[in-house]
């Protein structure tokens, strides 16, 4: 299954680009599940995901929960907490 | 009631005071007019800064806000509201944003203001980066924010993501 | 902390806009700015209404809204205040008062304006007449604006006349 | 003892006057006795007083309770629950 990842502000910068199209290998069911298998993926994966419990996250641009299901995602997003306003 | 929307995501400055007078010209139906306008202070933690970054997400930011703004008009009784949210590099003293909110009584008008502010710090997704004696930092999330944003969620399961 | 206050009572408009810009300009030290404005409706429990008189205390209407902007100043930290109200003819569509509170952050801003409104419904000395088809009638006072108002009194008999 | 007396919106319009000097008789000693007496100087002032519970009343431009003694006021004004902002 082929997804786009959009990083935004310090998980951007700590993976070194702002987004890219992977292939999510089988058996990764929810969004926490990704985020663990990010986090394999390399040295920068491992820095910008090593707090997990921080990172947000959007499914189709509508925030998601770790626990929440890829299910048919077109575009998956990670982010630190937003600080707006 | 229809109330009046704008929601706008810019890289350019606005005239707020514009923008709320906008809002209630012509009319003779809003009694109370709240805004608030998001400025950018000059020092962060008693310390100086250069400039404030703001990174957003495209296309999110403008529908988690128009969402927000639904769910304001939906719960008080408004005639019209306005956001306006800039990205981009941002001088001190300059505005961040502003949210101003119509309605014909004043704790309408409050509730939403204050409702899309909390909401806003801690749901739109934006990022600001502080730019101090050359080196930048992220800003981070405040826990006061999140507890305010709180106390606006009603009880019954509305938003099955959180 | 030392806020910038200022407090006007008037016959003649206001220009809210410029009011809430001339509290934050040339100054970067200011976060939030919260702006309330009360305007004349053009009607008033479904009937039309041609305006509304403004009736005031000379003099105590100063001392009270001065009284309340400095307890505002003592419990949130504002770095400026600003409170107009009229008194006299005004027709629909027209302001009628104004509150700004500028601080650092939002929360405090927002209180300050708040506690303003609610305590110049209740405790400010003007009475709000209005005129329909000639006849005139005195706004009754709201229940709803006491306990609004009653949210900021603090346990410590601090107003010994209350 | 003599005192200005000042009436406000439907208060002053009942009475007839936006203000007065009057010569309060010995034993008036609070502001809700103060309203009583008033009450019994003719029809204008019992329609103006005649429910005194929603009466407010400031001395000195400072709000007062019906319980509060009148001491050495030099100004005591009377009105309908404010409706300003």
């Amino acid at each position: 299954m082929s997804i786009t990842l959009r990083y935004f502000a310090w998980v951007r910068e700590r993976i070194g680009k702002p987004d890219e199209v992977v292939d999510v290998p089988p058996g990764i069911g929810t969004v926490g599940e990704l985020m663990t298998w990010l986090a394999s993926r390399g040295e920068e994966y491992a820095h910008a995901f090593e707090n997990p419990k921080i990172i947000r996250a959007a499914i189709d641009r509508t925030h998601v929960k770790a626990h929440t299901p890829i299910g048919t995602a077109r575009e998956i997003a990670f982010f630190p907490p937003m600080t707006g306003g | 009631m229809t109330a009046a929307t704008t929601v706008r995501i810019q890289r350019e400055g606005f005239d707020a005071a514009a923008e709320a007078a906008r809002l209630t010209r012509g009319r003779t139906d809003i009694g109370a007019l709240v805004t608030f306008t998001g400025i950018c202070r000059g020092a962060e933690a008693g310390e100086p800064i250069e400039a404030l970054t703001l990174e957003h997400y495209p296309g999110m930011a403008e529908a988690e806000i128009e969402r927000h703004v639904a769910e304001a008009v939906a719960r008080w009784p408004l005639m019209g509201v306005t956001v306006i949210h800039r990205y981009g590099r941002i001088a001190p003293g300059e505005d961040i944003m502003m949210v101003a909110a119509a309605s014909s009584h004043r704790e309408a008008a409050f509730s939403a203001a204050e409702f899309l502010m909390d909401y806003l710090k801690t749901r739109a997704p934006f990022w600001k980066q502080v730019e101090k004696a050359g080196a930048t930092d992220w800003v981070e999330a405040k826990a006061a924010d999140d507890s305010a944003a709180e106390r606006w969620v009603r009880p019954a399961g509305r938003d099955a993501a959180e």
